[in-house]
């Protein structure tokens, strides 16, 4: 059994609004030290398998198909076993 | 000209545009399940408006492993005309149909209102019925209609004449002000306006016939030039 | 939460049914009606099932009083929704219902449950949903938790509505201090069917199988009703446990197998009501009482999210997105077949039976054995006292503005949330979606197209509780008022009406002079009007440390256009054009 | 300079639709070794400052008030000097 934790952020380049947002609401609140806001999603896979390369493959594809968008978006993870 | 609409799980405009299609611009509509597998025996396909699979991922995202996609690919391929409206729209990007993604209006919410657009492209497929640089009335209905693309992709289609429709007054952020694009092979549209709901002058009015009757129009003149 | 469970015995010592506002008389009563000491769950159930919001113990005398009934109603008060004729073979069912506690506490998902909720009472009569519309009310905007709430609330319906794909086409929206910690989330839905389609939520025939359908039981909103029954203070202000999330794709899907059902399969259908308040309980008892059977249901048959679950819990719990369909014996696979085409899991959890005991059974051990009126009709109503409050008597002067510059003043008053566009609100709706809507939010009255007839509805929320609390009973009567006119300036003849009754604590005797005076001139409306009340929903106890909200009736007001011709908006059309001036 | 990479989930008991879907989605696409799917949203901040508890004190009420609903999330976070 694998955990995946899964980090999937939009590429530099792309402008996020929602984490402008909040970095806007954060200056509004009086956190003006706040420099900088990066807003993603995560998630957490739990996987049976025992072969970890097969089990790295499969996270990968179903990051690269489902869970982000790669046009705009990156994606990383981290696999242990569990 | 024969119909497909497809319904997802969670499409909710599906039979509105079987009603616009079928009693309003006299072009037979069917609903297809998106469990279905086969597309054969219509002229054009079309991907409704809703939130398919509940949109809770990013919208589209979910509704492109479908079965009937597999034959919407095919269909495109083969040169059928495939429509995608608003999360249809969506769907066809996360399909690798159209290029770019539809990201969070810049206001963050949701929109409903009428938006006017300009028709810049009457050389296509959806739009013939329309004349150059008219400006059309059609609502819009989403939360996520932002148009992105990577700038090389963006030239790209600018080049290539693919943006039809665009916002006079940007309501989303959308880039280059586009409200709908087609492939390069022009047989695929994306538009996040709704034409199916302004087809009646009881509902405010008809400028949203013009992408049916363009469609009806483009698939008659086909078979006229095929039996001929 | 209690997670131990107590004895018969030790209950009747430590009394935690207290914590559920169930009272030791009401405990008692509730021991003589089933002949035992109770065990802890059946006291859960009774404290869920005699809250007000199950009840009406508190209101039902004043709700006996509405005028309910002329030539053209279908479907009365009692169901999951009124209906009414409108011609053509067709009836409109809707009704209101309000969700202000659990939206104070988290009104994103507050708000979108309320949504969910009303829509369900609707599809369950059989009807297609066609429009939703909402009555909001919040403290000034000065206040950045007011605009957060403003925001979130509103997203909340936006998110619902938009998603399932019913149009939100009309509300209204005012802003008073009265209501800072008390906003007010009225939604009302309304839904269109053939007449001889109608379905009732009751569970007949013995043998017949209970099917639930739809979301999971999980541990969220446990006992909400005798929540939504309670008032706010500042020590609870994080009372947090009854939060809800709404699932509208689930909603989605049960609206299109549900309705696949009713319209189908009328001849197998026995009975379909949805889970709101007081969850599977109070779903199954009714329709158990409603047609005077028994039921038996195995609680581990019901689908649950969380493991370990008690019976307490899950006849509890008001996870949403749920159905309760009466099928008949042998046609259980059918319906279930349907359900498995929508990807919704349909189960057996139960059946009607011969008795008229309510009786549930839990890893093997009965856990619940009772009359089933001892749920239903036993439940106790309260005759309460009625004080009129000392201010009526005692009103303050007229106030004479005095307007030296009447551009400042006027732009003034367009300044005024409560007066000033709200389109940046419904805005955020889609009110388009079904393509029936032909006079959009911003006007009097919503206008829908009813397709396949040359007729089309009109439908307008209203309150006014700053009169109310002025003049209760006049108050009343302007709330209806105003409803029909606001349909009649969009052409249509007014009908009938839904109400919410948003009010502070009713064993308040002031309180109640508010709700049953304001109740008598709500009635004494409908008489004039021919509008009779259909459906409604009782909300109390909006109180925070001990001061209630103004007396806030609303009317959801439905009409018919017969002539898709004739329908009127307010918009001046052309230069030279007259314009009158109608009335004293 | 400190960067806080915080995350924020539904509660255990809180129903959450979107794992759920995606959850159901995986399956479908033959990912039938996925037994659990969490999503969950990830923020990095960075934050101007010097005293790291005064930083710490400063995410947490961000968090508590702003990133998270703690009617239904949970939130935890790393802080690291940058
Ligand atoms: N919360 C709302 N939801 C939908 N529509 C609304 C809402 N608030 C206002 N509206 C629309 O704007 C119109 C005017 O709103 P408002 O000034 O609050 O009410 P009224 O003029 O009916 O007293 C309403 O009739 C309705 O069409």
């Amino acid at each position: 059994m694998y955990k995946a934790k899964i980090y999937v952020n939009y590429k530099p380049s792309v402008l996020d609004p929602k984490a402008e947002a909040i970095k806007t609401a954060l200056t509004r609140m009086d956190h003006q030290n706040v420099q900088d806001v990066l807003y993603g999603k995560y998630f957490e896979l739990t996987l049976d398998g025992t072969d970890e390369a097969a089990v790295r493959d499969q996270v990968e594809s179903i990051c690269d198909q489902l869970l982000a968008n790669v046009n705009m978006e990156t994606y990383r993870f981290d696999l242990e076993a569990v | 000209m024969r119909a497909a609409v497809i319904t997802f799980p969670g499409s909710n405009c599906d039979t509105d545009l079987q009603w616009a299609l079928q009693q309003i611009c006299g072009i037979p509509a069917d609903l297809i399940p998106a469990s279905q597998d086969s597309l054969a025996g219509y002229d054009a396909v079309f991907l409704p408006g809703g939130f398919s699979y509940g949109d809770y991922l990013r919208s589209g995202a979910i509704a492109r492993f479908s079965p009937i996609m597999g034959a919407v690919k095919q269909f495109a391929a083969a040169g059928g005309y495939v429509i995608g409206i608003c999360n249809g729209f969506q769907i066809l990007t996360e399909a690798g149909l159209l290029p770019g993604a539809l990201q969070w209006n810049t206001s963050l919410h949701f929109i409903c209102a009428p938006a006017t657009l300009t028709v810049v492209n009457t050389a296509t497929a959806f739009s013939n019925q329309y004349t150059e640089n008219q400006a059309i009335t059609l609502p819009i209905a989403h939360g996520e209609g932002n148009y992105y693309a990577d700038p090389v992709t963006l030239a790209d289609l600018e080049a290539h004449h693919q943006v039809v429709f665009r916002y006079r007054e940007n309501p989303n952020g959308s880039l280059n002000d586009i409200a709908g694009i087609t492939n390069r092979a022009g047989n695929v549209l994306g538009m996040m306006p709704h034409p199916e709901r302004r087809v009646e002058a009881l509902l405010g009015g008809t400028d949203g016939q013009g992408v049916f009757n363009s469609l009806a129009h483009t698939v008659k003149e086909a078979a006229v030039h095929v039996a001929g | 939460m209690l997670q131990v469970e107590l004895s018969p015995e030790e209950i009747r010592t430590a009394k935690p049914y207290r914590q559920w506002d169930m009272t030791d008389a009401e405990y008692a009563r509730f021991t003589d009606l089933i002949g035992h000491l109770p065990t802890f769950t059946e006291v859960g159930l009774a404290s869920g099932m005699w809250s007000e919001h199950c009840a009406y113990k508190y209101s039902k005398p004043v709700l006996r009083r509405f005028w309910t009934k002329n030539e053209n109603v279908v479907m009365g008060p009692g169901e999951g929704a009124g209906a009414i004729r409108i011609g053509d073979g067709k009836v409109v069912v809707f009704k209101a219902e309000s969700h202000n506690h659990p939206s104070a506490v988290e009104p994103y998902e507050g708000a979108a449950t309320g949504v969910g909720g009303i829509i369900r009472d609707i599809f369950s009569m059989g009807a297609k949903p066609i429009a939703v519309l909402d009555s909001l009310r919040f403290g000034e905007l000065d206040n950045p938790r007011t605009r957060q709430l403003l925001d979130q609330i509103v997203a909340g319906i936006a998110g619902y509505g938009n998603a399932i794909g019913i149009p939100t086409v009309g509300g209204e929206t005012a802003f008073d201090p009265t209501y800072a910690r008390n906003p007010l989330v009225n939604a009302m839905c309304v839904g269109i069917m053939d007449e001889d389609q109608l379905q009732k939520g009751r569970a007949a025939g013995v043998g017949n199988a209970i099917l639930y359908v739809g979301a999971k039981t999980g541990r969220d909103g446990i006992n909400g009703a005798s929540f939504a029954s309670g008032t706010f203070s500042d020590s609870e202000a994080a009372d947090r446990s009854a939060v809800q999330v709404g699932d509208p794709f689930m909603e989605k899907l049960l609206v299109d197998a549900c309705l696949e059902v009713t319209n189908d399969h009328q001849d197998i259908l026995v009975g379909m009501q949805d889970m709101g308040a007081a969850g599977l309980v109070s779903s199954s008892v009714e329709m158990a009482g409603k047609a005077d059977s028994g039921m038996q249901l195995d609680l581990d048959l019901v689908p649950q999210r969380e493991p370990g679950m008690t019976p307490f819990e899950i006849m509890l719990s008001e996870s949403q997105e749920r159905m309760l369909l009466c099928v008949a014996a042998g046609h259980e696979d059918e319906i279930s077949a349907i359900f498995a085409r929508y990807g919704l899991d349909a189960v057996v959890i139960g059946r009607v039976t011969a008795s008229h005991q309510y009786i549930l059974t839990h890893h093997g051990e009965t856990v619940c054995d009772i009359p089933v009126s001892s749920l239903t009709s036993d439940a106790p109503v309260y005759q309460q006292e009625s004080r009129r409050p000392a201010r009526l008597d005692s009103p303050a002067a007229p106030w004479q503005p005095a307007i030296t510059d009447p551009t400042a003043a006027w732009l003034t008053l367009m300044n005024q949330p409560t007066i000033a566009s709200k389109a940046s609100l419904y805005g955020r709706y889609d009110a388009q979606v079904q393509t029936n809507t032909v006079v959009l939010p911003g006007s009097d009255a919503a206008v829908l197209r009813i397709k396949g007839t040359q007729r089309a509805i009109a439908v307008t929320t209203d309150s006014a509780g700053r009169f109310v609390y002025l003049d209760p009973a006049i108050g009343g009567q302007r709330t209806v008022a105003e409803a029909a006119a606001n349909l009649v300036a969009s052409g249509a003849a007014p009908l009938g009406i839904t109400d919410c009754l948003n009010y502070g604590d009713p064993t308040k005797p002031e309180i109640f002079y508010e709700l049953a005076t304001s109740a008598a001139g709500i009635t004494a409306a409908t008489k004039v009007f021919n509008t009779p009340v259909i459906s409604g929903n009782v909300s109390l106890y909006n109180e925070t440390n001990g001061t209630a909200i103004y007396p806030t009736p609303m009317v959801g007001m439905v009409g018919v256009i017969d002539d898709l011709t004739t329908i009127t908006t307010p918009a001046f059309k052309q230069p030279d054009d007259l314009v009158y001036l109608v009335g004293e």
